[in-house]
């Protein structure tokens, strides 16, 4: 059936799940669920010798669920270790529920095609992996769920995790671990705290054994069964994502500054107010548009959220931010200061952007600028499949943040070399357009029509503004007409709204 | 390329600039190559980026710092590298890379050769160019139930190269000589082969080939990715025997590899007992041929070289063919021996 | 216009295409492409290249193009510049038929 | 109204990535250069992507300069040739020296005008100054064609002809840059200084504009996108003088309503070059949003 944003959904596919309508349809109770917990008495030891021994304590079995945190990001040792000894111990049928995958876990390519990895939920997939996927690797569908979506699943027991296997910085003997103080530092561990919170069996896999008590610390030890240490757990040079540099490429310089500049007159901008910028290029150098802005009117936010960067932090030194939430860190300052700053607070993902709690800090944001790889002529937003079809992307806070925030900001380039970043269509929607309120181009702007107010106000502004239907056409003039993606029927990934509806699938590319 | 970045060129004889490029190449992991025509900086503000050099037609010491990578420095010095080359004539391009890097070079219109897994990618810069180059050679095969092959540099042809062809010619109903082209010798490729082809014309089995790009030799095989020196050897042997093995065995039906015994270069030894390993592994014959030695010392090709350094030409007559002794008492070979008497390196 | 050597004009980097012009035996043009917008504009860009080519009256040769996102006025610019390189030195621009 | 022309933007010719993208960052003119930017062997490939990109690529109001090289050495003739026939707005004349060189460039212009029917004229010349032959004769220049539309100091190569290099403080271009204001001026044309090349310097950059706009210059050639916006913040009229202008305006348009042929505001007479000069603080104003035209 086609969902409320005109995407089919294959009847097979819904299968007694719901479909997407509007970003609250789904809103009313839920139930939480328990998991079951052995119980851990004085004299108990929990330092194991090996991570073989971990799992057999564990009682992993074919069919059972395991999950992961993407912290360490493209510096992850500990995902391809543990899969690989799953594999040798002759284990199969897993589900794999990491909050995220990267490049660097192509490994798992030969253990789905082993049988050892069956299923998968993520955020994000890229790099050999998600190409491989795309082609059709596996029979069962990627689950792609948001940050606050899988925080959800977790709580409603749509992701039952039998063993999480969390990698940690630093741990004590007893389990107290967190994401600072060791040698390969991360910073927060929020999307690991869920996890630990309710998976029935938790492992620390860490590299630093730190005297008990480890605190304060990210997991605590009344989640944890048991404890590993092993050479390394990570590169520290690939967790530190390069994607924080500040940019001087001057045309995303000039989409950062417009996007400030959008900000400013948009009537959200005041003493107090609450914003989230991401990493890399333009959304980070706003960071730094914004700061001129605060300094001349002298106003400063209440709070800063998302994944932390450098900029923030200096901002919140310098007291135009007076607390940072902050659920992943992206490089070594924001790591460094979640250790120093009080008001630098580590939150999960469930207090980030979970939309079945009793009010996750998202609620809360004023502004938001995100990035885009597609965004077409109805704002439907695609941060996960490029324009070829393939998946090379993570859906991360996007609708989470798009979906709260009072002003949804895209920043986006018109063209990536000759790629059209604004389209008819989008190939995946992972954020609907209802939720985005400008699109920011190097050319100027596009206003969403549902958002009159802003229209109005914005209509001053020194920036060219354009009907996005406008915008399309203008990159079609420069860039011709691309072809259509051609696909087959089969569903690659099923897209989760963050409500747990299906928003889109993608499908196999031809 | 950006707004922030530009290319300029690297001179290795400015002491400073060239130590300051080991030192970038070290940090990527790598060593300044000993062979290097050309290399180019890629700079931003004055801070190196990005490096790229060339020797002959194989790019070398590609390197880019790693908080610039993926952000398209690599194809600038590419760019920049075919574009030298292609101005001083070369177009058919080769690169040796680590195997992880294969897919970054095959977007930029490189394609893979052979490999040694895990440690080495040899590419060209034509898809199927290797291919085209085993077809050609498959035009010289002649059928028969014993095919030998021989490589040889011959620098230059001696009575030991000759008894190698003989020994072989003698077992075999056909025999493929290769002589190496590539120019790292101090004897030019077409007096090499001249002297190859005067000094086998009673033999009526043979074929006579040069090795053209696909086989380099070890004074100029880049090394500059491996570890420990050792090593160096291994993988090139390792790369040319896939070569040998996954192209020209099959052109021509190649049965059996003859070698000369090696008494005294270690490389070379080392080279020998890796390849009759890797051979005897897919089943072809590897037959070592003890040298020829006259008055009990081996005849080498280097002590040839060493009577002709020393203006004795006259004393190489009993270890070289006479069609070589000829050559070498002409006036054509003035020039040459010029050479050799210049030329310090052993090669 | 006959090719008589190989050229190269252009670069790898984003938005450029590196076009290398080479002799061809048999009659016709063929294209071998790379390109990092293949499904996007594979069609489009052989289609630029035959008629810019075409348009100079060059009826046989072998074009390998490495492809960054180009628009088609950049990748006619390389392809009239290799075709000029490639046909040596004898011929000079002819402007009227450059469009 | 008269086109701006604070900022002339540098772009190499052979670079595509960089001539797609060149007019998006709000330069009043861009200046594609086939010399200094290119190396030798690419002469061939930058003329013919400059080219195609001036024939294909929609510059929307900015006015598009290409660099030519010098007419006398290899290239300089088939670069005319391609330019005109492209359609370029002005053609810029390297190391001009003295007004011969003008009239021959007009000549090979005109010769490609006048072979494909083009307007006679229409395709516009700028001279650039690198030489103290040619400071000298900046008069002579500047007044030697009617397609001049004005003249440019290059500092660098001057710099090194004078037997000095650039100082942060560019006392050494003095003379140089009030010769070229006053011959621009007495010529009527526009005076367009030479590019500041230390990026990353962005005082010393505010600094030489702040200068050179007190010297009387039009405008300040950019090498990066980013030296854009301080050139326009620092053209930008203060909103004292806006006022100003609006007041001085307006009595002109009262004036010209009543069909009185004097204008006076508070008891002062306002001649024509006041009336302009009101203008031009208006057309800044707006350029940079800190006035709206009422319509």
């Amino acid at each position: 059936m086609e969902n409320s944003i005109g995407r089919e959904i294959p009847d097979e596919i819904i299968d007694g799940k719901k479909v997407y309508v509007s970003p609250f349809f789904l809103n009313g109770e839920v139930v939480k669920t328990a998991h079951s917990i052995k119980t851990v008495k004085p004299g108990d030891e929990k330092l194991l010798d090996s991570i073989e021994e971990a799992i057999v304590k564990c009682g992993l079995k074919d069919g059972m669920t395991i999950s992961f945190h993407h912290h360490f990001r493209e510096g992850d040792y500990i995902l391809n270790m543990v899969v690989n000894i799953i594999a040798k111990l002759g284990i199969k049928n897993l589900t794999l529920a990491s909050s995220s995958l990267s490049s660097v876990h192509k490994e798992l390519v030969k253990h789905i095609k082993n049988g050892v990895i069956s299923r998968i939920t993520t955020s994000g997939l890229r790099g050999e992996l998600a190409e491989e996927i795309s082609n059709g690797l596996m029979e069962k569908p990627v689950i792609i769920r948001s940050h606050g979506g899988r925080a959800r699943a977790i709580e409603a027991g749509d992701i039952k995790i039998d063993v999480a296997f969390l990698g940690a910085s630093s741990s004590d003997t007893y389990g107290n671990a967190s994401g600072s103080r060791g040698i390969a530092n991360c910073g927060s561990l929020g999307y690991a705290k869920i996890d630990a919170e309710f998976a029935d069996k938790v492992v620390i896999i860490t590299d630093f054994l730190a005297p008990f008590p480890n605190v304060p610390a990210s997991i605590s030890q009344k989640d944890v069964d048991y404890v590993v240490k092993i050479d390394k757990i990570g590169d520290p040079a690939g967790i530190v994502s390069c994607a924080t540099r500040y940019t001087k490429n001057p045309k995303e310089l000039l989409i950062a500054e417009y996007a400030s500049r959008v900000i400013v007159e948009s009537g959200y901008f005041k003493d107090g107010f609450s914003f989230q910028t991401g990493s890399g290029g333009s959304t980070l150098a706003v960071s730094r548009f914004l700061k001129d802005e605060m300094l001349i009117k002298g106003i400063t936010a209440n709070f800063a959220l998302g994944g932390i960067t450098k900029p923030i932090v200096e901002m919140h030194e310098e007291g135009l931010i007076k607390h940072i939430f902050d659920v992943q860190g992206f490089d070594l300052t924001a790591v460094k200061s979640i250790d120093e700053n009080q008001n630098h607070h580590e939150i999960d993902s469930s207090f980030y952007a979970n939309p079945h709690n009793k009010g996750c800090i998202a609620n809360k944001l004023d502004v938001v600028v995100l990035s885009a790889l597609e965004i077409d002529t109805d704002f439907n937003v695609n941060v996960m499949t490029g324009s070829d079809g393939v998946l090379r992307g993570a859906s991360g806070g996007h609708s989470d943040t798009a979906a709260c925030a009072k002003l949804t900001v895209i920043v986006s380039p018109l063209i990536r070399s000759r790629i059209p970043c604004v389209v008819d269509c989008v190939n995946t929607v992972i954020t609907p357009g209802e939720s985005i309120d400008v699109l920011v181009t190097e050319v100027g702007i596009a206003i969403n029509p549902r958002r009159v107010d802003l229209i109005e106000k914005l209509k001053n502004i020194n920036i060219p503004i354009y009907p996005i239907q406008e915008l399309k056409e203008k990159v079609e003039g420069i860039v011709g007409i691309p072809e259509k993606i051609k696909y087959e029927d089969k569903v690659v990934a099923i897209v989760e709204y963050r409500d747990g509806s299906i928003i889109d699938v993608i499908r196999k590319v031809k | 390329m950006d707004y922030d970045f530009n290319g300029k060129r690297i001179f290795l004889d400015d002491m400073l600039e060239r130590k300051k490029l080991e030192i970038f190449l070290n940090i990527q992991g790598i060593k300044l190559d000993k062979n290097l025509d050309y290399t180019v900086g890629i700079y931003k503000a004055n801070e190196l980026i990005a490096t790229g050099s060339f020797f002959k037609n194989t790019l070398r010491c590609l390197a880019v710092k790693s908080e610039y990578q993926g952000m398209g420095a690599l194809n600038t010095v590419v760019s920049n590298l075919m574009n030298e080359q292609y101005k001083r004539g070369f177009t058919h391009i080769f690169l040796y890379t680590k195997c992880n890097y294969i897919r970054l070079f095959n977007d930029l219109g490189f394609y893979e050769v052979a490999r040694v897994e895990d440690l080495l990618e040899f590419m060209e810069n034509k898809s199927n160019d290797i291919t085209n180059y085993s077809l050609e050679l498959a035009k010289t095969s002649i059928k028969a139930g014993r095919v030998a092959s021989i490589v040889i540099n011959a620098n230059p042809f001696t009575l030991g190269h000759q008894h190698l062809i003989e020994e072989a010619s003698n077992e075999n109903d056909v025999v493929h000589v290769f002589v190496v082209s590539e120019e790292a010798s101090v004897i030019p490729f077409s007096v090499r082969y001249e002297l190859v082809r005067r000094g086998t014309t009673h033999l009526k089995n043979i074929v006579l080939h040069k090795t053209g790009d696909y086989i380099i030799s070890n004074a100029t095989f880049p090394s500059y990715f491996i570890k420990d020196e050792e090593n160096v050897v291994v993988v090139h042997a390792k790369l040319d025997l896939e070569v040998y093995k996954k192209y020209i065995v099959p052109a021509l039906g190649i049965t059996s590899r003859y070698v000369g015994e090696e008494p005294y270069c270690s490389v070379t030894k080392k080279y020998n007992e890796v390849m009759k390993g890797s051979l005897e592994k897919d089943g072809i014959i590897c037959k070592t041929i003890p040298r020829l030695s006259i008055n009990g010392k081996a005849i080498s090709a280097s002590s040839v070289r060493q009577y002709i350094r020393e203006d004795k030409v006259k004393e190489i007559k009993g270890l070289v063919p006479e069609t070589t002794y000829d050559y070498f008492i002409s006036k054509e070979a003035e020039g040459i021996i010029k050479k050799i008497k210049n030329s310090k390196n052993r090669h | 216009m006959k090719i008589i050597k190989s050229s190269m004009v252009g670069t790898l980097e984003s938005s450029d295409i590196q076009i290398r012009v080479e002799q061809r035996d048999e009659l016709g043009i063929k294209i071998q492409l790379k390109s990092s917008v293949e499904k996007q504009f594979g069609k489009q860009i052989r289609k630029v290249i035959i008629e810019t080519l075409e348009s100079l009256g060059i009826d046989s040769c072998l074009v390998i193009a490495i492809d960054k996102g180009a628009l088609d006025c950049t990748i006619k610019a390389r392809v009239q510049c290799a075709a000029y390189r490639a046909v040596g030195d004898a011929e000079k621009i002819n402007w009227e038929v450059i469009n | 109204m008269e086109r701006l022309r604070r900022t002339m933007m540098f772009v190499p010719g052979s670079n595509p990535s960089m001539l797609s993208d060149a007019c998006i960052y709000g330069a009043d003119s861009l200046m594609f250069d086939l010399e200094d930017a290119v190396a030798i062997n690419e002469k061939d490939s930058a003329r013919l992507l400059v080219y195609n990109a001036i024939k294909t690529i929609d510059y929307g109001n900015t006015e598009v300069v290409v660099r030519i090289n010098e007419l006398h050495g290899p290239y300089g003739r088939d670069d005319v040739e391609a330019m005109v026939r492209a359609g370029v707005d002005v053609i810029r004349l390297p190391k001009t020296e003295r007004k011969e060189d003008i009239y021959e460039v007009e000549a090979a212009i005109e010769e490609v005008e006048r072979k494909i029917g083009r307007e006679i004229g229409s395709t516009k010349m700028m001279a650039a100054v690198e030489s103290p032959i040619g400071v000298i004769n900046a008069y002579e220049i500047a007044t030697a064609s009617k397609r001049l539309i004005g003249i440019a100091l290059g500092a660098e190569d001057y710099a090194t002809n004078m037997k000095t290099k650039r100082y942060p403080d560019g006392l050494e271009l003095l003379g140089a840059r009030t010769q070229i204001v006053i011959a621009a001026r007495a010529a009527g044309i526009y005076a367009l200084d030479t590019v500041y090349t230390h990026i990353d310097d962005e005082e010393g950059f505010k600094n030489e504009v702040e200068l050179i706009k007190q010297l009387g210059f039009d405008g300040k050639s950019v090498i990066n996108p980013r030296q854009i916006k301080p050139v326009c913040d620092i053209f930008a009229p203060t909103a004292e003088e806006i006022k100003k202008s609006e007041n001085i305006r307006r009595a002109a348009q009262d004036a010209k309503e009543q069909g009185l042929g004097v204008i006076s505001l508070n008891g002062k007479m306002i001649d024509k070059p006041i009336v302009d000069r009101a203008n031009r603080v208006l057309q800044l104003a707006t350029a940079v949003g800190l006035y709206k035209e009422e319509i």
